[in-house]
């Protein structure tokens, strides 16, 4: 995933974004073999939930339509069940494409995107991932209500506070500082050199 | 006879699903299965790491995991989380597969003085079961078969998908109607039942966080267990089991339903038949939604 | 049977379906001396179990019965059923050919009087039938046998039921002693017509075609249709032998697919219009929908695809099914994407029809014989000696099969008589 | 006559024994002149066979009645070359269909006895025809891919090969092709265009000779001897050939009619001929400016499958566009290819080639152009993204046209010297509608109203049908037949590769092989006397009694294949290896001049006179059933075979097609006292199931008359009747001869009864 700006079609059909997309979308040259047949939008859990789901939207990449693409709901509703990776008679990895738009749409700033619950979700989780080397389900879960305002914050909160006060009793989430790896820094460096060469890479 | 594995437990196992982990740490003895820990283990990623931390950030920390495994010996790796195994199988499967991410992801490493040659392999614990272990060395070791305990093999999704028919995968069971579960439930003396949405999606990570998206789908597994007469829903996989039983309330008060079904992982199921303790190995103290209906299953 | 053994010149047709069966008479109609081996017990091959073809909706067993008279009336033409070659040897001109025949149980004598079938008790799966239903352990394997005589199961072999089916005949035609034999033959060319078998819809794991009982194949399809087959030629649903009100035909069950088979089957397309015909002359109510990715009715089999969707009972989805439910009603309900309209649908039927595809028969087995295939199995001849026609060389419908057949009858005989330049 | 003798062999296996009484059957044989009757426990056995062996040599049997199974049977057995014989089924069509041990089963028996002896005593074995010089040689009439492989192939065989090029060199469209479409794994890659090798391999070729800027003046004879006047640049000459291969191939749809799709409005819109010549000639540039394009859209089904153009599938064009953006990506990988199509159609292992394609970065949209224009702006009505789509900045627009067959001499005109002859034999409409439970039998479309194509006649055939070789709807040439691809209505002229059929060259390269293994197939058999397909072998052929023919032109018309032609004095002239033995001709002659030395009007006259038809107290009435050897006759045999119960008021005499039926054996049945006659044969019309084309077509032609000579007998129409059966109807069959039976109890006796 490159950090510079993927292009836009200029027109219909322009294919520079669709190139682009094949180029440096994980799985994205597999998408070139998408013949439309519509069995990963058919096969998702809340594919109804989607305003385009995977098959058009492949589509539209190919009609150079990066905003649409890039706005859409069908990359942030992913269930990640990959039914869609399985199912697809030409393998083209659905799912993996789909959770690599989404980054893109962070990077480019689309406000759709940076609204999405995922995105959010995964703000707080990477948070954790890169400070702590770990997921701390407890203070993910909060970070990530928290990214809604504080008025969100406790109304989610007391929604659950049922299932966490369980959690907790059941000893399945617990108080006080979060599980970390021993060697934090060691992992900060890796992180952070990867970021580098992925910004580099296209650069 | 015993065989060693290059243990990655996730992070679940010392939160969500740590009635997982030590369940599983609980029989593997029995089984003849060694478990190492990778000595200091990272999370995955999970399924939304890329959006935030970006694609070679996200290898990377696989490729931190794999490294230290690497270090630990050539033994296979062994996860019990779905999610870690996809990230870390799909990682490993990508840099075997792509001298490009190889040198990349080397690369990153080299910060940390690292190295990953991608020679390991890495495994899903039920396709070692399946593949290495097999049914018939569980059914040895049951001394408490869990007699007339109707059990709703819910395998989810990513458990088998998308590498349980591939080769590297282990090719050990296929995608839509797996049998791997059923046949551990059949192992320990219960009954399977002929559980339709046996791989239905629970809504996985969406329904941590948009769960009003997801609840219907959790509405019908339960719904076809209820309806099958389950006493419990065992499962493989860490978020299954936590969605599924957690979100039991919030569901009948939306669709005004009366679930209250146990969900409990199948190597739970395996504790109690080897004749562990419910508590300490099995960890059943651990359910949101008790289920003495197993240790009556056990014991009667 | 030819008087004298066969030479050089004699040309072995492998394999006596439609394309073996045409191959065989083509050249021996040309003057040239052919073996036909049949690995099952009558000639005919996958068109015997058609009900119909394309586009005509005529019968198979119209050309069938052609073609079996040419034989008859043939000298030159040897067929051998129950065989199946194990090993060729040499080269153009001179090969020599070792084949293994298995034990029908029933020699020359049979005069298909059926005492035997009366005789035996044993009920076994009719794979003419594709198992829908089931024979007796001594039978005709249908009507258009070809030879006409009966055979036995193996599985009544060594009971006292075979003593009984045995003493049944008045002919003597009962040998229970039949054991397999391999014998060695000496032609000049090899036609390789080994045909095809449909791709086995179990592997098609999102479809459910093994629990549940409405879901079926087109080829058992053709048999529910067939007046000879488990219904009598009525299209009834399995579950409960009831008219099908709403029927779903689907493409591309594993064809075009890299999990299943790579290629497109061809035939599938045209071969479900003809099952949509079946269903709406039955069945004045019924709708039929089609489920397709693309629909590849090639050159003038476009009026046949016109033909059909001038009824305005069937429909056509442009969508891949993703899944195969079973309804609460037990029903199968179908779950996609309508790639056109984008709705997202569950809609239940009374029969699902899975479209499945064509794959070579020899598979597996190319290797052993040494025969140039590709990736998919499919024969590529590369020496007019060693030819091969019909769908063991690529997905094609009965007339391709034929027009190849009598395609590779000239090239075995440009090996066995021809100037020697190819 | 005095000469032969004739032996009655009785079975009494499968149940015949036990069932009938062999006695009374022999008695019957005996009454019936009979030289010898003999019974065997099982005939069909070496036992069995060795007797009636024995009796021919040394009781000088000359002619053979087995009364045993259906001659559909055992016919490795009972194969007495140069015997006349006759096979009396009294097994499916008697004892496994009627009750045994029953006075009616009895008589069925006696019956077939009777009508056994009176067939074979008025059969002989037929001597072929085989007079005068035979030719081994194949015309080819095409010097394009299809024509030069057939050529090659004929020639590999051993037979020598005329080939005739109508331009002035050999090639066809190749020559100006660019890349070959991809036939062998991987599937993946264009192919080099082999044209070139093959036009070198032809001229190499001793067996082959080639004539350029040659056409057919004329076309006379028949298989083994066509004669053809060649006209090659004005200079006249005949040739003698055995068969004919045409394969005049294909030429593109005329794009001019396509200003829909933007032809004409700019000289960058280009058809894919021309872009294929463009490829050919390496470095596709622009016409209009001469730049390379960098943005292609090819637009499918430019006229294919348009009922306003051209109807069917042109079946390569997909696979053609793929090619060339493929080849235009490979001169350029930043060009933009886009294909525009409504269903992608890569059937078979060309899939892999569709899927190279897009790997390519070829674009695919599924959708319908609705215009382009000048600009080269092409408005989609894209039903993906379902949204009208303008594409713009396009730099070509590639038409991909269909293929037009080559049936006729297109630009050349033609004068019908004789209109009264059919100019093509347009007969089969694939578009006639089909026919669903519940919903009334649709109107059939006028056949009047489908264009004939024109152009002057390939081969100027002249056959009393004309000079055309027939054609199907489309134009494109025979045959009908699923299972019998090459059968064309005319013997000895095989058609191969796009005129038959939009095909690719691996299809066309296998059709040439094909064709031409028939055109060498059928020169050998013409030399031998023998039939081809599908009375394959058969020696015998029509035989005109010129004494008592009154010109009535009857079997020249109503032939299937055209095998009958008329002389000066128009009395007509059989071409026997044209004939494919059906006997038409003789079930259309009204005098009964044509008959074949083992089948002939008065042969089955004397079959359904010596039926012994009870008078009209004993209420035992008798239906003549002339059933079709060929699907009729195997419909009722396979009903034995599942023992089903029909009437045994019924007669059973097969006929080699129901176009050998002569409306006189209905009337000598119906004045003998047969109550009731019913013709069994295949389906007529547009999917016409008849192995001789229109056999039963014309037998329903003629039963359309029967009302008036039933009228002017006194007697009631329902008592003829022409039953549709197929070989399919075996479980069918029982009723729908019990229903007729009803229907005649009901109409009571035939009054001529006794006469």
């Amino acid at each position: 995933m490159t950090a510079t700006t993927a292009p836009a079609g200029a027109r219909k059909y322009d294919l520079n974004f669709a190139r682009w997309v094949y180029e440096n979308v994980d799985g994205g040259e597999r998408m070139a073999k998408c013949m439309q047949c519509g069995v990963c939008s058919g096969s998702c859990p809340i594919g109804t939930q989607m305003d385009h789901g995977p098959r058009k939207l492949f589509m539209m990449i190919r009609a150079g339509m990066k905003e649409a693409v890039l706005t859409s709901n069908t990359i942030w509703n992913c269930v990640s069940c990959y039914n869609c990776v399985v199912r697809c008679p030409r393998q083209v990895p659905v799912t993996y494409i789909l959770h690599d738009l989404a980054t893109l749409a962070v990077k480019e700033g689309y406000a759709e995107a940076k609204q999405a619950d995922n995105a959010r979700f995964a703000k707080a989780f990477w948070w954790s991932a890169a400070k702590y080397g770990k997921t701390d389900e407890r203070l993910v879960t909060m970070k990530y209500y928290y990214s809604f305002g504080f008025g969100e914050f406790i109304k989610r909160g007391r929604a659950n506070q049922k299932i966490a006060l369980g959690m907790i009793k059941t000893k399945r989430m617990h108080l006080g500082m979060p599980h970390k790896v021993k060697k934090g820094g060691e992992l900060k460096a890796i992180l952070a050199k990867a970021a580098e060469i992925e910004a580099k890479k296209h650069g | 006879m015993t065989k060693k594995f290059t243990y990655y437990p996730g992070c679940s196992s010392e939160g969500s699903a740590a009635h997982l982990d030590k369940s599983l740490r609980a029989i593997a003895p029995k089984l003849g299965v060694e478990l190492e820990d990778i000595a200091d283990w990272n999370c995955c990623g999970a399924s939304v790491g890329h959006i935030e931390g970006g694609h070679l950030p996200m290898m990377a920390l696989s490729g931190r995991n794999l490294a230290q495994a690497q270090a630990q010996g050539p033994q296979d790796v062994a996860t019990p989380c779905a999610a870690c195994y996809l990230n870390t199988h799909h990682c490993n499967e990508q840099m075997r597969a792509s001298e490009r991410l190889k040198a990349e992801v080397n690369e990153a490493l080299s910060a940390a003085s690292m190295n990953y040659d991608a020679n390991l392999h890495v495994r899903h614990i039920c396709e070692v079961l399946v593949n290495d272990i097999g049914f018939e060395a569980v059914e040895a070791q049951v001394v408490k078969p869990l007699k007339g305990l109707k059990v709703a093999g819910y395998v989810g999704c990513q458990t088998v998908r998308p590498f349980a028919a591939t080769e590297r995968g282990g090719a050990y069971d296929e995608y839509d109607q797996p049998k791997f579960l059923d046949n551990f439930t059949r192992a320990v003396g219960a009954e399977a039942l002929d559980f339709q949405n046996r791989t239905a999606c629970c809504g996985g990570s969406v329904s941590v966080m948009s769960p009003e998206k997801t609840l219907h789908l959790m509405k019908n597994i339960l719904e076809e267990a209820q309806e099958k007469g389950a006493d419990v829903i065992s499962t493989p996989c860490p978020l299954c089991q936590t969605n599924v039983e957690m979100f039991q309330d919030q569901i009948n008060a939306q669709f005004g339903t009366n679930f209250q079904i146990p969900v409990v992982f199948y190597s739970q199921l395996m504790a109690v038949a080897f004749g562990l303790d419910a508590d300490k190995d099995a960890a059943l103290n651990q359910q949101l939604i008790p289920a003495p209906q197993i240790a009556k299953a056990a014991g009667g | 049977m030819t008087n004298q053994g066969p030479s050089s010149q004699t040309i072995l047709v492998v394999g006596g379906g439609i394309s073996g069966i045409s191959a065989a008479l083509e050249a021996a109609e040309s003057g040239y001396d052919v073996v036909l081996l049949e690995k099952s017990a009558t000639l005919g091959g996958r068109v015997a179990q058609l009900n119909r073809y394309f586009p005509k909706l005529c019968h198979p067993t119209c050309g069938l019965e052609i073609n079996y008279q040419r034989i008859k009336k043939n000298r030159r033409v040897s067929v051998f059923t129950m065989c199946e070659v194990d090993k060729v040897a040499g080269g153009k001109g001179d090969f020599t050919v070792t084949v293994k025949r298995a034990p029908r149980y029933v020699n020359t004598r049979c005069t298909a009087c059926g005492d035997c079938a009366a005789a035996a008790e044993t009920e076994v799966a009719n794979p003419f039938n594709h198992n829908l239903d089931k024979v007796k352990a001594a039978h005709l394997p249908h009507e258009m046998a070809f030879p006409m005589r009966y055979v036995i199961a193996p599985e009544v072999i060594g009971t006292p039921e075979a003593d009984k089916i045995k003493a049944a005949c008045k002919y003597d035609a009962v040998d229970l002693d039949d054991k397999e034999e391999t014998f060695e033959i000496k032609v000049g060319a090899v036609i390789w017509a080994t045909g095809w078998h449909p791709y086995d819809a179990g592997k098609l794991t999102s479809y459910q075609y093994a629990a549940i009982p409405d879901v079926i194949t087109n080829v058992e399809m053709e048999r529910l249709a067939a007046h000879d087959g488990p219904t009598g030629g009525k299209v009834l649903r399995p579950s409960n032998n009831e008219a099908p009100k709403r029927v779903a035909l689907i493409q591309c069950a594993g064809s075009r697919d890299y999990n299943h088979l790579a290629y497109c089957s061809r035939i599938c397309c045209l071969a479900s219009m003809k099952h949509a015909a079946y269903v709406r002359e039955q069945h004045a109510e019924a709708e039929v929908d089609v489920y397709y990715i693309d629909i590849r009715a090639h050159d003038k089999l476009e009026h046949f695809y016109r033909r059909l969707a001038a009824d305005p009972q069937v429909n056509w989805i442009k969508s891949k099914p993703a899944r195969i439910e079973a309804g609460e009603d037990g029903r199968p309900v179908v779950c996609g994407e309508n790639t056109v309209t984008r709705d997202i649908y569950r809609e239940p039927y009374d029969l699902v029809v899975l479209a499945v595809g064509m794959q070579p028969a020899l598979n597996g087995r190319a290797t052993a014989l040494e025969l140039p295939v590709d990736d998919y199995g499919f024969i590529v001849p590369e020496e007019a000696a060693v030819s091969a026609a019909g769908v063991a060389t690529g997905p094609l419908d009965v007339s391709m099969s034929v027009q190849s057949a009598t395609a590779a009858a000239m090239k075995a005989i440009q090996a066995v008589s021809g100037r020697a330049r190819q | 006559m005095s000469d032969r003798k004739t032996g009655v062999y009785l079975c009494g296996g499968c149940g015949i024994g036990e069932g009938l009484s062999l006695d009374q059957l022999e008695s019957v044989a005996q009454e019936n002149k009979a030289g010898l009757c003999r019974r065997h426990d099982a005939l069909c056995t070496e036992e069995g066979v060795a007797l009636i062996e024995a009796d021919r040599a040394n009781e000088g049997v000359t002619d053979l009645v087995i009364a045993a199974c259906s001659p559909r049977v055992m016919t490795d057995r009972f194969r007495f070359d140069g015997t006349p014989m006759v096979r009396a089924n009294l097994r499916e069509m008697c004892i496994w269909s009627h009750p045994a041990g029953d006075e009616d089963t009895q008589m069925i028996a006696d019956d077939q006895i009777r009508m056994g002896l009176a067939q074979v005593t008025r059969m002989k074995t037929p001597q072929p025809f085989t007079e005068g010089e035979w030719s081994q040689r194949i015309l080819v009439l095409g010097g394009g891919f299809t024509g030069m492989r057939a050529a090659l192939e004929a020639a590999a065989a051993g037979h020598e090969v005329l080939l005739i090029e109508r331009s002035d060199q050999l090639g066809g469209f190749a020559r100006n092709a660019s890349k070959d479409l991809p036939h062998k794994p991987p599937y993946r890659e264009p192919q080099p265009n082999e044209i070139g090798k093959l036009v070198e391999a032809v001229q190499a070729d001793d067996l082959i000779t080639v004539k350029t800027n040659c056409t057919v003046a004329k076309t006379a004879g028949m298989p083994g001897r066509f004669e053809i006047d060649l006209d090659q640049g004005g200079t006249a000459s005949t040739e003698t050939v055995g068969a004919i291969v045409i394969a005049t191939g294909w030429r593109p749809y005329d794009a001019t009619r396509l200003g829909h799709l933007g032809y004409g409005a700019s000289p960058d819109v280009v058809t894919n001929v021309e872009m294929e010549k463009l490829l050919a000639a390496g470095g596709v540039t622009r016409p209009s400016d001469g730049k390379a394009p960098k943005a292609v859209a090819f637009v499918q089904c430019a006229g294919s499958r348009d009922p306003e153009h051209l109807p069917y599938c042109s079946s390569v064009c997909c696979s053609v566009s793929i090619k060339q953006a493929l080849e235009l990506i490979e001169a350029d990988p930043e060009t933009s290819c886009y294909i525009i199509f409504d269903e992608l159609r890569t059937p078979g292992q060309a899939e892999e080639f569709y899927r190279a394609a897009q790997e390519k970065g070829v674009i695919f949209i599924k959708g319908k152009v609705k215009s382009v224009d000048g600009s080269l702006k092409v408005l989609v009505d894209d039903a993906l993204l379902q949204e009208e789509v303008p594409m713009e900045g396009l730099d070509m627009v590639v038409l991909a046209t269909g293929m037009v067959p080559n049936s006729t001499v297109a630009d050349q005109p033609f004068e019908n010297p004789e209109p009264a002859v059919i100019q093509v034999t347009d007969d089969i409409d694939p578009r006639s509608p089909l026919t669903f439970a519940g919903a009334e039998a649709a109107e059939k479309a006028d056949p009047a109203a489908r264009p004939m194509m024109a152009g002057a006649p390939l081969l100027n055939l002249q056959y009393r049908q004309g000079p055309h070789v027939p054609i199907l709807a489309d134009g494109f040439a025979d045959s009908h037949y699923i299972c019998f691809p090459y059968e064309t209505r005319r013997t000895g002229i095989y058609t191969a590769g796009p005129v038959r059929r939009p095909m690719d060259s691996h299809e066309a390269a296998q059709d040439a092989a094909g064709a031409a293994l028939k055109a060498i197939q059928c020169v050998r058999n013409a030399q031998s006397g023998e039939a081809v397909h599908p009375r394959s072998g058969d020696m015998s052929y029509p035989i005109v009694n010129y004494n008592q023919c009154t010109k009535c032109r009857r079997c020249t018309v109503e032939c299937p294949f055209g095998a009958i032609d008329e002389d000066e004095k128009d009395y007509p002239i059989v071409n026997p290896s044209r004939c494919r033995r059906c006997g038409t001709c003789m079930g259309a002659c009204p005098v009964r001049t044509i008959s074949f030395e083992n089948y002939h009007p008065e042969m089955i006259s004397s079959m359904i006179k010596s039926v012994e038809i009870p008078d009209e107290f004993d209420e035992k009435p008798r239906i003549l059933i002339l059933a079709c050897e060929n699907d009729a006759y195997p419909a009722l045999d396979m009903a034995g075979l599942n023992r089903e119960q029909y009437s045994p008021y019924v007669r059973i005499i097969p006929v080699r097609c129901l176009g050998s039926v002569s409306l006189l054996w209905i009337s000598d049945a119906l004045s003998v006292g047969y109550d009731g006659v019913v013709l069994m044969g295949c389906k007529p019309g547009d999917d016409y199931q008849c192995h001789f084309v229109k056999g039963s077509a014309m037998a329903k032609e003629r039963m359309s008359k029967v009302g008036e000579t039933l009228k002017s007998m006194m007697l009631e129409e329902e008592r003829v009747t022409q039953m549709e059966i197929s070989i399919a109807d075996s479980k069918a069959i029982a009723k729908m001869i019990d229903d007729f039976v009803e229907t005649i109890d009901s109409l009571g006796p035939n009054p001529f009864k006794g006469f």
